[in-house]
């Protein structure tokens, strides 16, 4: 049983992992969280169902289609309650995204309606028993693609132009925009992609629960939103690394405490760990 | 700031006050008295949160967790111990001024933004502890039958007395958060906000102030929730979710940070918004979503807020993270620099 | 500034007292009735199902002349499945002299945060769907019609221990106020009549990995899977227990009962067990009536609580007809004295609290059907 | 002795800020602390002030070691102290601003301030007329309902030596004050400055303006790259060897 938990725990680690390097983008870069992270995450959930279920079973196309969703609705985002409201208190932009989340779900709800949809499976026969432990395809391949994701990233960051551009407002926006680094554009492609990955996401985790709604975006965004800050959200690798262990950490608590409390536990361990290290458990200063 | 000529706003303050006052009258109708007592009890949550973000320019993601606190615990006492109103509001409010001043001392030497996790993950944690704790919260149950206040026989069970009995104490907390912002301890937070290693040279003491911004603010919002459980007479754990921070949050933000009247114009706009737009029925709160990022945009600092609030003059606000070496260790020792 | 603030505010509070006077009126041949139910929010699709039947009866019912010879207006308000939205709805009918009574919340909370304002103002509150035990004791003017788990739930155990000879049972329940008393009573009524409880377990409102709590649940070897959840979210834990290779008889109370169920969880129900008091394919022709109306004007087949929220419109005109007035008190008095109503969703007799006591089928899912149980 | 330093060190990572300074002020006069930049002056100003502690070395307060003391706790023993880098309260008026610096003086809490009690309004009165008197002197009392963010940075340089006076000081400890003034307001600042002295204030301040520095100081300490290099009076600086090697490079022989 230690080992299927475990395994759940990694598959949902995954999710949470990809959700978490989202928050950790715009915060290296802006100081600020996006609120309506979640909501992408559920727009990204219905465009894999639109293509899936409408124009082709195909799930990298879906996966392609959550991708370009998201980008626009984090381009948007951006656009508006970052962009728009550059210079003014902090406050006004966090408010703004929240605004973001209330607009987002209601208009999903309102073209899709609020039922909950099926979405088909893809994957999702048994790949290996590893100690009693059913391991499937579709989990094998969510990990793959996690670490896939991560790798690309880390070579955007470490090996191409925009990501030193990204690399370098972080650390210093001003010095940035003096050494000719378009900050605006930079700021713009790193938020569209955090959307994107979050929509990414989406479909992703649609596809292992087979299942969308409108509000199906809140959950995961404050789990993910925890996953950054739990494992240090100025930093990547550190995003990642929170993302699996909250995953292990909820379905341990479930197994060891109570499923009542399972949030309860990350929550507390969360509280505990920003006494002690306030960074994070890989965070040091500001290092994407 | 603009300065209204002491006579004249004194005529204001009067009308505003008579209008108040015959508000049941004028309005008549029970449905709308009752909107008015809920905007009464907002404008105490949005108040006191604007002690805390707007004052001492610190974060709290978790007052409806407060909120809840104060409701659960006065409705509690009062059922079980069968105490009277008067005697349990203030335990209440005493009560959630403490867990404030706990989680206070905890994390308010964190550097602020992470104030902002501490306090939602905190926010979690009381919704949970209220879902499974069945014994004393009735877990998902929630509470019902919470008595109506009385006192010396006179019964506030009807709508207009009650409004007036929230009427009293909205207008108290205003009238008491006002008196502290225009003393010694307003200016030390203010200072706080504005510049903490600027405010400990002077002799401020910043952890202490913050923590008593916070308590402050918890002892409120403890009431307000006191207030609320004996008004709607049935409370339960989801009336009091992240969702009623972000409430309480966009209240604030909305109405204008940093100045008294800001918080209680944000309260009675997002309270009246749902009300007047109940027409629309399922697209009302697409609505709802889009007149706040439209008056975020158009007004950021809040209708009523001071314009930059939070921003250095140079305008690069919320990039200043890298200042000189010296400034930003110094930071780093005295707990943080602005958020 | 401020003084611009100021009287802005006060603008906009003269404007609301002014619309205070509209609001007043009801003229002498329509009956205003309210309804309350969740449209946005979690909720939500509950609640538009309940919007749509309450409208298709009364539009059923204006073509027939309405009801003492007086049509129906509906007011719809949106609950968003928070108590404070609810209330404040309830203290809007009730402030409004031209409603007569009102259907809704959806949920137990809902009902019970508004019950205070009806019982003050003295209206019908009539909700479809209300279970908890603790509601419509609370107050004269409550009704309820879904039949609270107290009845439900020993038929459920019934039919668990004694028809299928299950032993062991294994709990999940969505932690609220009404997966609490499902698991409760089931609970209670199986371990009277010899069952045994392996382990219970809950999950939150909106949360959609259920892998975990299936892990555990599995290692305590259970004879069947009891899950007290909405359909959604038993489809959802029936896939993953599915993917898991966890092959168990599984059960669960009548919200499992709906289309949705077999077309989210695919073969993943087949087999599951559950009751109905309305049942869709029912060869009377009320209900069949119902089912292809509903089917034509909204492209979906009702479930339980639509068939609920449908009988709660008739029953309260049957009310009023039996009133023979408007009277809020007469509406009340004859409601309570209804015994033996047909509706869709089975006999409904009032019990003197005033939920009601149903009959219960027992159904199983076959290929992706339901079908009643001999 | 007002203010002994003894020892003083303070590193950042491999930089040696301050290298075990030492250095004595003497009630009443003016001592002035020069050097190139990053000789670690603000760095030992910190110190003092407890913003940044030391980590080893003391500081001695008339007799009395304070290097551990919170800030706060510094400023209430009567040091008080000016910014390099401006510190204002921005979004307060220039009055509130000064009246902040009063903090310590008076003990009105939360109850006195909601019940506006006897203690309240005395300490109130007392207070506001303290600080017009303080904003007569610099010259800011037409200004003082401004936010101070939007006074020029003459004037914000002028608030925050106001605001530190109002702390009513036994030692004032300036950051250059004198940075970015044009020679008419220098020699203004020069008369000001010669103005608190003789009302017995005791003055710590680091300044580049040499003119400023050889017509005020009583006693300079040079530091470089967070050594003292060489102490006296303004006569015996000007001659040092030493001094002049850090200032000019080191000359050939």
């Amino acid at each position: 049983m230690f080992t299927q938990q475990l395994v759940n725990g990694i598959t949902e680690g995954s999710l949470f992992a990809l959700i978490a390097i989202s928050f950790s983008l715009v915060w290296g870069l802006l100081k600020l969280v996006n609120f309506a992270m979640g909501e992408i995450y559920m727009f990204g959930a219905y465009a894999g169902w639109i293509v899936v279920s409408y124009i082709t079973p195909n799930l990298f196309l879906a996966l392609l289609a959550g991708f370009a969703v998201g980008w626009g609705l984090g381009w948007i985002v951006e656009k508006v309650a970052f962009k728009a409201l550059r210079g003014v208190p902090h406050i006004a932009s966090l408010v703004c995204t929240i605004g973001f989340s209330f607009l987002f779900k209601e208009i999903a709800a309102a073209i899709f309606g609020a039922q909950t949809k099926a979405m088909p499976s893809f994957y999702s026969s048994t790949a290996l028993v590893v100690a009693g432990a059913n391991v499937s395809w579709l989990q094998i391949f969510m990990v793959a693609l996690a670490a896939a994701m991560m790798l690309l990233l880390q070579l955007l960051f470490y090996g191409t132009k925009i990501g030193l551009g990204v690399r370098a407002v972080a650390l210093d926006y001003r010095t940035a925009g003096l050494m000719g680094i378009k900050v605006d554009r930079v700021t713009s492609i790193a938020f569209s992609l955090s959307g994107a990955l979050a929509a990414f996401v989406g479909v992703l985790a649609a596809i292992y629960y087979n299942a969308i709604n409108p509000y199906m975006g809140f959950v995961p965004g404050i789990k993910g939103f925890t996953a950054a800050v739990f494992g240090g959200i100025t930093s990547i690798p550190g995003a990642i690394l929170g993302g699996y262990l909250l995953g292990i950490i909820e379905n341990m608590s479930v197994q060891f405490v109570s499923s009542g409390y399972k949030d309860f536990v990350s929550y507390l361990l969360l509280i505990v760990f920003l006494l002690f290290r306030p960074n994070g458990i890989l965070g040091k200063k500001a290092k994407l | 700031m603009i300065s209204i000529s002491r006579k004249y706003r004194l005529v204001l303050q009067l009308c505003v006050g008579l209008l108040l006052i015959a508000l049941p009258y004028l309005l008549g109708n029970q449905y709308f008295v009752r909107i008015a007592t809920m905007i009464g009890i907002y404008v105490v949550l949005a108040s006191s949160l604007n002690l805390i973000i707007g004052f001492t320019g610190m974060y709290s993601l978790g007052h409806g967790a407060f909120y809840g606190i104060g409701a659960y615990a006065s409705a509690i006492l009062s059922l079980s111990l069968h105490w009277p109103f008067w005697v349990t509001m203030p335990l209440a409010g005493l009560f959630t001024a403490m867990v404030g001043a706990f989680l206070g001392l905890a994390t308010l030497r964190l550097r602020q933004t992470f104030l902002v996790f501490g306090t939602l993950a905190f926010g979690e944690i009381v919704r949970i502890l209220i879902m499974n704790w069945n014994s004393l919260t009735r877990g998902p149950m929630g509470i019902p039958g919470i008595p109506v206040p009385s006192l010396f026989g006179f019964s506030f069970k009807n709508f207009s007395n009650y409004y007036y009995l929230v009427l009293v104490f909205a207008a108290l907390v205003v009238f008491l958060i006002a008196r502290l912002y225009r003393s010694r301890v307003g200016r030390a937070w203010v200072a706080i906000r504005e510049d903490e290693v600027a405010a400990s040279t002077m002799g401020v003491p910043v952890f202490g102030y913050k923590v008593l911004a916070f308590t402050i603010s918890c002892l409120f919002t403890g009431l307000a929730g006191a207030f609320y459980g004996h008004f709607v007479r049935y409370i339960s754990a989801d009336q009091f979710g992240m969702n009623e921070s972000f409430l309480i949050l966009t209240m604030v933000a909305l109405g204008g940070t940093g100045s008294i009247i800001g918080p209680v114009i944000g309260a009675v706009i997002l309270m009246l918004i749902p009300e007047l737009f109940r027409f629309l029925a399922q697209y009302r709160s697409v609505l709802y979503g889009a007149i706040l990022i439209l008056v975020i945009v158009v007004k950021p600092e809040g209708l009523a807020g001071v314009k930059g609030l939070f921003v250095p003059p140079s305008g690069t606000a919320r990039f200043h993270f890298r200042k000189q070496k010296i400034d930003s260790a110094a930071e780093g020792q005295a707990g943080g620099g602005a958020a | 500034m401020q003084n611009r603030m100021i009287a802005l505010l006060s603008a906009v509070l003269v404007l609301v007292g002014g619309a205070s006077l509209w609001a007043a009126g009801g003229t002498d041949n329509t009956i205003h009735i309210a309804l309350t139910a969740p449209l946005t929010g979690d909720y939500a699709e509950y609640g538009v199902n309940f919007q749509r039947s309450v409208q298709m009866g009364i539009d059923e019912i204006n073509a027939q002349g309405g009801v003492l010879g007086k049509k129906y207006v509906l007011s719809v308000g949106d609950s968003r499945g928070d108590p404070k939205e609810s209330v404040s709805l309830a203290q809007k009918w009730t402030s409004d002299p031209s409603i007569v009574a009102e259907i809704g919340d959806f949920t137990s909370s809902c009902c019970l945060a508004s019950q205070p304002i009806y019982d003050a103002a003295g209206m019908v509150q009539l909700s479809p769907t209300a279970s908890a035990t603790t509601f419509t004791p609370g107050s004269v003017w409550s009704f309820s019609i879904v039949g609270t788990q107290a009845y439900e739930q020993p038929f459920m155990a019934d039919l668990a221990f004694n028809k299928l000879k299950i032993k062991r049972m294994a709990i999940l329940f969505i932690n609220n106020d009404w997966g609490m008393d499902t698991q409760k009573f089931f609970k209670e009524n199986f371990e009277k009549i010899g069952g045994k409880i392996v382990a219970v377990e809950s999950f939150f409102q909106g949360e959609k990995d259920f892998n975990a709590v299936l892990t555990k649940l599995k290692e305590s070897k259970p004879d069947a899977l009891y899950m007290a959840t909405m359909y959604n979210d038993g489809a959802l834990i029936s896939l993953q227990r599915q993917k898991m290779g966890w092959d168990i008889p599984v059960l669960g109370p009548s919200s499992l009962y709906s289309t949705e169920l077999t077309k989210l969880g695919g073969s993943s129900v087949n087999g599951l067990y559950t009751n109905v008091s309305f049942f869709a394919k029912d060869t009377d022709p009320r209900v069949q009536a119902y089912v292809t109306g509903f089917q034509k004007r909204f492209g979906a087949t009702p479930n339980f609580h639509a068939a609920l929220a449908y009988d709660a419109i008739y029953i309260l005109t049957e009310a009023i007809r039996r009133a023979g007035s408007t009277d809020k008190q007469a509406i009340r008095d004859a409601l309570a004295g209804i015994k033996g109503f047909q509706g869709l969703t089975g006999t409904i007799t009032f019990t003197p609290n005033r939920d009601a006591i149903k009959g219960y089928k027992a159904v199983q899912v076959v290929n992706g059907d339901f079908k009643l149980l001999k | 002795m007002i203010l002994e330093i003894r020892d003083l060190e303070k590193r950042f990572g491999g930089l040696v800020a301050v290298n075990k300074v030492s250095l004595s002020v003497a009630e009443g006069t003016t001592h002035a602390i020069i050097g190139p930049n990053g000789a670690g002056k603000t760095t030992l100003f910190n110190n003092i002030s407890s913003i940044i502690p030391a980590d080893s070395g003391q500081v001695v307060w008339r007799g009395e070691r304070i290097e551990r003391l919170p800030p706060q706790k510094v400023s209430a023993k009567g040091i008080s102290r000016t910014f390099q880098n401006i510190r204002l309260f921005g979004y307060m008026s220039v009055f509130d601003n000064v009246l902040t610096g009063t903090h310590n003086q008076y003990k009105s809490f939360v109850w006195a301030a909601v019940s506006h009690n006897a203690r309240y309004r005395r300490e109130d009165k007392e207070g506001r007329a303290f600080v017009m008197d303080i904003l007569e002197k610099v010259g800011l009392v037409d200004k003082r309902e401004e936010y101070a963010r939007n006074l020029s940075y003459g004037e914000q340089r002028k608030l925050e030596i106001a605001r530190a006076l109002a702390a009513r000081p036994q030692l004032l400890l300036l950051d250059e004050p004198a940075a970015g003034m044009n020679t008419a307001e220098t020699e203004e600042f020069d008369r000001f400055i010669r103005e608190l002295r003789r009302e017995g204030l005791t003055l710590l301040l680091i300044e580049h303006d040499m003119k400023l520095v050889m017509s005020l100081a009583d006693k300079i300490t040079v530091l470089d790259y967070g050594s003292k290099i060489a102490e006296g009076t303004a006569a015996e600086i000007q001659n040092d060897e030493r001094v002049i090697e850090a200032y000019l490079g080191k000359r050939r022989v």
